[in-house]
């Protein structure tokens, strides 16, 4: 085993332990911590698949943004009852789909091997060229997407209770 | 950067987004009391770029950046129906805005750029640009559909939504990335010749098929990934409720059609049974549920879900002629279901109201609303000489000609029963009388504007039932597109209509 | 002009239209607008008819059929049209369809002027109309079919237009799900035909008969199905029951749909599917004994009944059966030309009924006599309809009734005598009850209750004088007058067989003898009193009751629906009352809503809910493709 | 560390966020739970870039959108909670369930 594999293992390992955290412990705030620690993982194996620019953007932005946006959600919400939330009635049924859900993946993914080719990854030169060349029109239209997301948060979460008129339907 | 994409074709795309970003600014300027310019401005600049769009692109035939995003008669044909969805929505809401909603300047704004989504569905000729067009219709329909700030049934549709639709979303992509790793590339053109070359389907192909058609289905409101449909359309705004059953619909559809038409056609035999399956479990169950609904926006959503099992025909026949039926279906569905849910907004606007026993003896109150209504209704379950007759006949020939006769008797049935529930509520405004108390007896007043969209809607109707044949020219030319840059198609039997 | 045919059914379809949207903002107008579409229509037919005269080249009669069509939509091979077919019989029709329409709606603006929901009856009768012009006009079957329906929703609503009365509403009802039944029938025979030469198009099917493209059987197998759709809609044996209950219905309504136009659609289809019966012996033979059962029974139930439009509904079974059994005997001539003759007098005698019961009253005939002296003008229209219906000469109806009955004594086979001595019997029955119809009404003495009576208005008078005119001098066109026109049997005729008239004296005299007969006796019975009917009706006791309970046919059906579909309804599942109450009989809805009550349930509200049925979606089709591989 | 490890340390993540939004009850969590299927996403497209494209790009584009798209719709999706939770004084997604059948 050479020392990639070792540390695919290791951040493999973290990012699922903190995934099974993410979805099972009771304490909001913990599956925020959790979630974080699962995503720093994932930027892990970002690094060992030659994708180290990826891997920044991940830290930023779900490190830094998203996290960041779900703490401040909860710090706005303010519910004691958010440190002890038990799972809906039917996560047994739930653990059972997501069983078959892997196995119908993994049946596959071991099934049906890929040929595949030498490790490597592009630089971040030709990620940045592809970017606003070829992809240009996604591009454009995910800063669309962004904007989109900016002014429907405005509009929902600043309205205050008092300043509207009657309700609408 | 690449010399020879021409930029210039995507004008109609920087109109449009141009177009929000004006009434997004405008809206600083207009005075509270003045703000429906905005909904004039809007609908009069989408009008200007349809009638600068088609002369501008009508014998334009370009793919952009090898393939990704198309420029031809099927995405041309796609714009202008969107463009005129957008139209119509905004000019219906017009007086619900007034009434219900604040902020109306982001209300019209956003539409647009719904707008905008749907014309880049249409015009992907990749996953992932498909996803992200997908995506930006989404979230605006998520906003628009939480729009009524104070209202907890409209919060609720939102929340509904936006969870629902994030993990499906999730399940997309997942297929997208799956397909990506089995085909090597993510370009329609490309996946369908990758298709042809490998012969046989691998597990990644198939799993991640499924996970796309779990996704699309979503979006499509196909069962079973159709339960968000009747609460969201139930809580949405009236106006929004029309727009989601009718615009979203209309671009899943169109984006759908070019997929399992472009890229997906060589492997037709593994995907055929399976969208036929989902047709006729998505028009029995949305009609048997119909049945026993007892809010009109309930029933109508359950009614647009046993739609989507007709027009879900035109995908599991893949043929010219399935593709031209599925296309004036839409058409004519649109249409229609506008007529209906706009008449049902402007009744709702004058009373508050939206449980079918409200209409009773609406024949009396507002004949006008109810020969509406009644004439949509008709359309919707395929009676002759209005416009579902008309599509129905061509869907069920296109399905029937690819062997496909036990779906073909299936929609039939299905048709059937849907008329029995449309029936329930032209009854009560026909047969019924109004309550005496509550001011049952005071006639509904509709706004002009309104009244003209609704008249407007209800005359295509009867038009596309009687002389369907100019809609009908445009979309064999859309069909001849997708079928230009289509690939190979393995088990056709009918040539091109 | 005849290109502009589409125009006829189109004018009263809009006047529909405009009704229902505007009716209530302008109810003034309603009545206007579907009058003077119907006046417009009407005139229009007489310039599509001079056009057709101009146009057909005497004496080719194949070319004597004009269509014109455009495409209304084609999917792959499959293509509808919009078409008109104009030949002898549809015009036929067009005439005296919006004839008796037009003069309907004149005499019904004062006869239903005091109604509340005046504009939607007139708004339901263009809409009627609009059907039935297009219905003859159809030149294929999906579009006849499709107009048939529409006919038989119209009828419907007509009939129940006094809904909150029961007994209309469950007319309606009966009425619409009687016919519904042949309409079955009639569908699976377009399907047949459709299935075997991939068209709807009449002359194309018309085409591959010719050139032996259909085997016997389903030749035979498509007329016996139509012929099904035929003995719905007008009625015959053993769809009967419906067209007496009919009545229910407003006069005007009875007058121009139950009896001049929408019964005798079912003539006109087997007319116009002639070709059919030409090449099956079998559906001909079909059809002559539906005719002479209907016409024995109807002729003998109208002997009976006491309701003034009771009688006349028997009367119009009867006529239709002798439509029917013209038909039958392979004479379109005989057929179209009493459908005409009958239509007129029909029309007068129903009219002249209305007039009788918005005079007085009254609708039952022993409650009636003597009224001649109250109204001069109805009885007099109502004695010559009367007496051209029971076949008197030289009134219209006698000449019709010859040539159904010449027809039938020129059938080629040994049974024709059965079938001759039928006619002949229904002829004398006929002369029967249009006598006592018209004497208990209108002769003998006038009883004191009835001396308030008073003649209807010029509105009603007119149309109904007209079309008393019609009927009396309509037997003339059955003769040679000029070149242009050597008979009605050289303008409607089946295929290319133009016949000129040949009276066969024999039957002639026969058939007038026999008339005239059987206006002598109801003369002696009911205006001199010689002859004492309760001693008649004494003697034969059991078979007076076993007719005057309509053969107790009702009662079969209504112990079948009872017995055998209300208990599978109810093995089926609870059969919900009100829901049997509003939609009929009606199992499969049951089920249906049932489930959907049961499928409701998965549609919790809660969101993880909805994720798990996505989630189970997708195994499932994981695991179906997994298999499949 | 060959391909299919990567595959099926992505395939756990996937499951995992699934049995997430299909057993929680509170929408921020249902929220997370559908990160972790998105960050299964990425891990795979990066993966079947790297192993598997001759152009190796392809897959870090998709997986460069998807990031920008998630935190887009944690941004908007947290926007409509915390008007749930305004409205109804809960971000339980089984408390707003007022339209159903």
């Amino acid at each position: 085993m050479d020392a990639q594999a070792v540390a695919f293992a290791i951040v493999a390992v973290v990012a699922l332990v903190s995934g099974v955290g993410v979805v099972t412990t009771r304490n909001v705030a913990h599956a925020a911590l959790f979630l974080l620690v699962s995503l720093a993982s994932v930027a892990g194996v970002f690094i060992l698949l030659v994708a180290e620019f990826l891997a920044l953007v991940q830290v930023l932005i779900y490190g830094g943004a998203v996290t960041i946006v779900l703490l401040f959600a909860l710090m706005l919400t303010r519910a004691e009852e958010f440190s002890n939330v038990r799972s809906n009635p039917q996560w047994a049924v739930a653990a059972v789909a997501a069983l078959g859900v892997f196995g119908a993946m993994g049946a596959v993914i071991l099934n049906d091997r890929l040929d595949t080719q030498e490790l490597r990854g592009p630089s971040l030169q030709e990620l940045g060229g592809e970017l606003f060349t070829n992809w240009v029109v996604p591009f454009e239209i995910a800063s669309l997407v962004l904007l989109m997301a900016l002014i429907g948060a405005i509009i929902l979460a600043r309205a205050s209770d008092s300043d509207e008129p009657g309700s609408g339907g | 950067m690449t010399p020879d994409v021409r930029f210039e074709l995507l004008w109609p795309e920087f109109l449009v987004a141009g177009l929000a970003f004006l009434v997004f600014t405008l809206d600083f300027f207009v005075r509270p009391a003045r703000k429906e310019v905005l909904a004039w401005v809007s609908a009069a600049g989408l009008a200007v770029i349809i009638a600068f769009t088609v002369p501008f692109l009508l014998n334009e035939h370009d793919s952009l950046f090898d393939g990704l995003y198309r420029v031809d008669s099927y995405a041309l044909f796609f714009k202008v129906l969107s463009m005129g969805i957008g139209i119509a929505v905004i000019l219906g809401s017009l007086h619900f805005v007034d009434r219900r909603l604040t902020h109306p300047g982001e209300y019209y704004a956003i539409i647009i750029v719904s707008v905008l989504a749907m014309m880049m569905m249409a015009a992907s000729g990749e996953l992932l640009t498909a996803y992200l067009s997908l995506e930006l219709l989404s979230f605006c329909l998520y906003i628009l559909s939480g729009f009524a700030l104070q209202d907890r049934r409209s919060n609720e549709a939102s929340v509904k939504y936006v969870l629902l639709g994030a993990f499906s979303s999730g399940l997309l992509l997942y297929g997208i990335v799956l397909l990506y790793g089995a085909l090597g590339t993510t370009h329609f053109a490309g996946m369908a010749a990758a298709l042809e070359g490998t012969g046989g389907v691998d597990g990644r192909l198939l799993v991640g098929l499924a996970l796309v058609v779990a996704g699309l289905g979503f979006k499509l409101a196909a069962v079973p990934f159709h339960m968000w449909a009747p609460d969201v359309y139930q809580g949405a705004p009236m106006p929004i409720t029309a727009y989601i059953a009718v615009g979203s619909k209309a671009a899943a559809f169109a984006l759908a059609l070019r997929l399992f038409y472009e890229a997906l056609a060589p492997a037709y035999d593994e995907w055929q049974l399976l969208i036929a399956g989902m047709a006729a479990l998505t028009m029995i169950f949305g009609n048997v549920v119909a049945i026993v609904q007892t809010n009109v926006k309930r029933m109508l959503a359950y009614s647009s879900v046993g739609q989507v099992g007709f027009l879900l025909m035109g995908i599991a026949a893949l043929s010219p002629l399935a593709s031209n039926a599925l296309m004036v279906h839409l058409v004519g569905y649109s249409v229609t279901n506008f007529a209906v849910f706009f008449a049902i907004t402007a009744f709702y606007n004058a009373t508050g109201k939206d449980d079918i026993p409200d209409f009773a003896g609406l024949a009396g109150r507002a004949p006008f609303l109810a020969a509406a209504i009644t004439v949509g209704l008709f359309s919707l379950a395929g009676l002759p000489f209005l416009a579902g007759f008309v599509t129905k006949f061509y869907l069920f020939s296109a399905a029937a000609a690819e062997g496909l006769l036990w779906l073909a008797g299936v929609a039939m049935v299905a048709s059937l029963i849907s008329l029995y529930y449309y029936l329930q509520l032209i009854r009560q405004m026909y047969i019924e009388r109004a309550p005496e108390d509550e001011g049952g007896s005071v006639t509904v007043a509709t706004p002009g504007v309104l009244a003209a969209v609704i008249g407007a809607m209800a005359l295509g109707t009867v038009l596309l039932g009687v002389y369907p044949e100019p809609v009908l020219a445009t979309i064999r030319e859309a069909t001849a597109a997708l079928l230009d840059t289509g690939s190979a198609w393995p088990t056709l039997g009918s040539a091109g209509q | 002009m005849m290109e502009l045919a589409w125009l006829i059914p189109s004018l009263p379809a809009i006047a529909f239209a405009f009704m229902v949207t505007l009716g209530k903002r302008l109810p003034n107008w309603s009545a206007i607008a579907a009058t003077g579409s119907i006046a417009v229509s009407f005139a229009l037919f007489f310039f599509v008819f001079a056009d057709w005269l101009g146009a057909k080249s005497f004496p080719h009669p194949e070319n004597y059929t004009f269509v014109y069509s455009i495409d209304w939509l084609r999917a792959g091979d499959a293509i509808l049209t919009w078409g008109m077919w104009i030949d002898p019989i549809s015009l036929t029709m067009l005439g005296l369809v919006t004839a008796a329409a037009l003069g309907i709606q004149v005499y019904s603006w004062s006869y239903m002027a005091h109604e509340p929901r005046f504009t939607w009856f007139f708004a339901v009768h263009s809409l009627f109309a609009a059907s039935m012009l297009a219905l003859v006009m159809a030149d294929n079957l999906l579009l006849l079919y499709i107009a048939w329906e529409l006919v038989g929703i119209c009828s419907y609503l007509l009939i129940g237009f006094f809904y909150d009365r029961r007994s209309a509403a469950e007319a309606a009802k009966k009425a619409f799900i009687t016919t519904r039944v042949g309409d079955v029938g009639l569908l699976i025979g377009i399907l047949l035909l459709f299935v075997e030469t991939g068209t709807f198009e009449l002359s194309t099917i018309f085409a591959a008969l010719a050139a032996g493209d259909l085997s016997e059987g389903i030749v035979t197998g498509a007329a016996v199905l139509m012929l099904l759709g035929a003995i719905g809609k007008s009625a015959q044996f053993p769809f009967h029951v419906w067209l007496p209950d009919a009545m229910e219905g407003p006069t005007p309504v009875s007058a121009l749909v139950h009896s001049a136009t929408m019964v005798v659609a079912g003539v006109y289809l087997v007319a116009r599917i002639f070709p059919f019966f030409e090449a099956s012996d079998t559906a001909s033979l079909v059809l002559l004994s539906l005719g002479a059962v209907t016409a024995m029974g109807a002729a003998a139930m109208a002997l009976v009944m006491t309701d003034i439009k009771r009688v006349l509904a028997y009367s119009t079974l009867t006529d239709l059966a002798f439509m029917m059994l013209a038909l039958g005997a392979g004479s379109v001539t005989a057929g179209m030309f009493h459908l005409l003759l009958h239509g007129f007098a029909k029309a007068t005698l129903f009219l002249g009924a209305g007039s009788v019961s918005h005079g007085s009253d009254k609708t039952d005939i022993r409650d009636m006599g003597g009224l001649r002296r109250v109204m001069p003008w109805t009885a007099l229209a109502f004695g010559i309809g009367a007496l051209s219906l029971g076949g008197l000469p030289p009134f219209g109806g006698f000449f019709s009734k010859d040539e159904v009955t010449l027809a039938v004594f020129l059938i080629e086979e040994p049974y024709r005598w059965i079938f001759l001595t039928v006619a002949l019997t229904v002829g004398f029955m006929k002369a029967l009850y249009m006598g006592r119809l018209f004497f208990s009404v209108f002769l003998g003495r006038l009883k004191p209750e009835n001396e308030h009576a008073h003649e209807a208005g010029p509105a009603m008078l007119a149309p109904m004088l007209v079309f008393t005119t019609l009927g009396a001098v309509g037997g003339l066109l059955a003769f040679n007058w000029t070149d242009g026109y050597q008979g009605f049997g050289y303008f409607v005729f089946a295929g290319d067989h133009q016949e000129a008239f040949h009276p066969n004296w024999w039957i002639a005299a026969a058939s007038a003898a026999l008339a005239v007969a059987g206006f002598g006796i109801t003369w002696l019975a009911y205006v001199t009193g010689s002859l004492r009917t309760d001693s008649i009706i004494a003697k034969v006791r059991p078979v007076h009751t076993l007719v005057a309970n309509k053969f107790y046919v009702d009662e079969v059906y209504q112990w079948g629906i009872d017995q055998v579909m209300l208990r599978a309804g109810n093995a089926v599942a609870w059969v919900d009352r009100a829901f049997v109450n509003d939609i009929g009989v009606n199992g499969p809805g049951i089920v249906t809503e049932k489930s959907g009550t049961k499928l409701r349930l998965l549609q919790s509200g809660k969101i993880y809910n909805y994720a798990l049925g996505m989630v189970l979606g997708f195994l499932a089709v994981a695991v179906a493709w997994w298999w499949a591989l | 560390m060959e391909l299919y490890h990567v595959e099926l340390l992505s395939a756990a993540l996937f499951a995992l966020g699934v049995y997430g939004v299909l057993a929680r009850r509170n929408a921020i969590m249902i929220l997370m739970a559908v990160e972790l299927m998105l960050n299964a996403v990425t891990i795979n497209a990066v993966a079947y870039a790297a192993f598997l494209d001759p152009g190796r790009l392809v897959g870090q584009v998709i997986t460069v959108f998807v990031i920008t798209v998630a935190a887009a719709e944690v941004g908007l999706a947290m926007a409509i909670i915390l008007r749930l939770y305004r409205v109804r004084a809960t971000a339980n997604v089984d408390e707003a369930d007022t339209m159903r059948g």
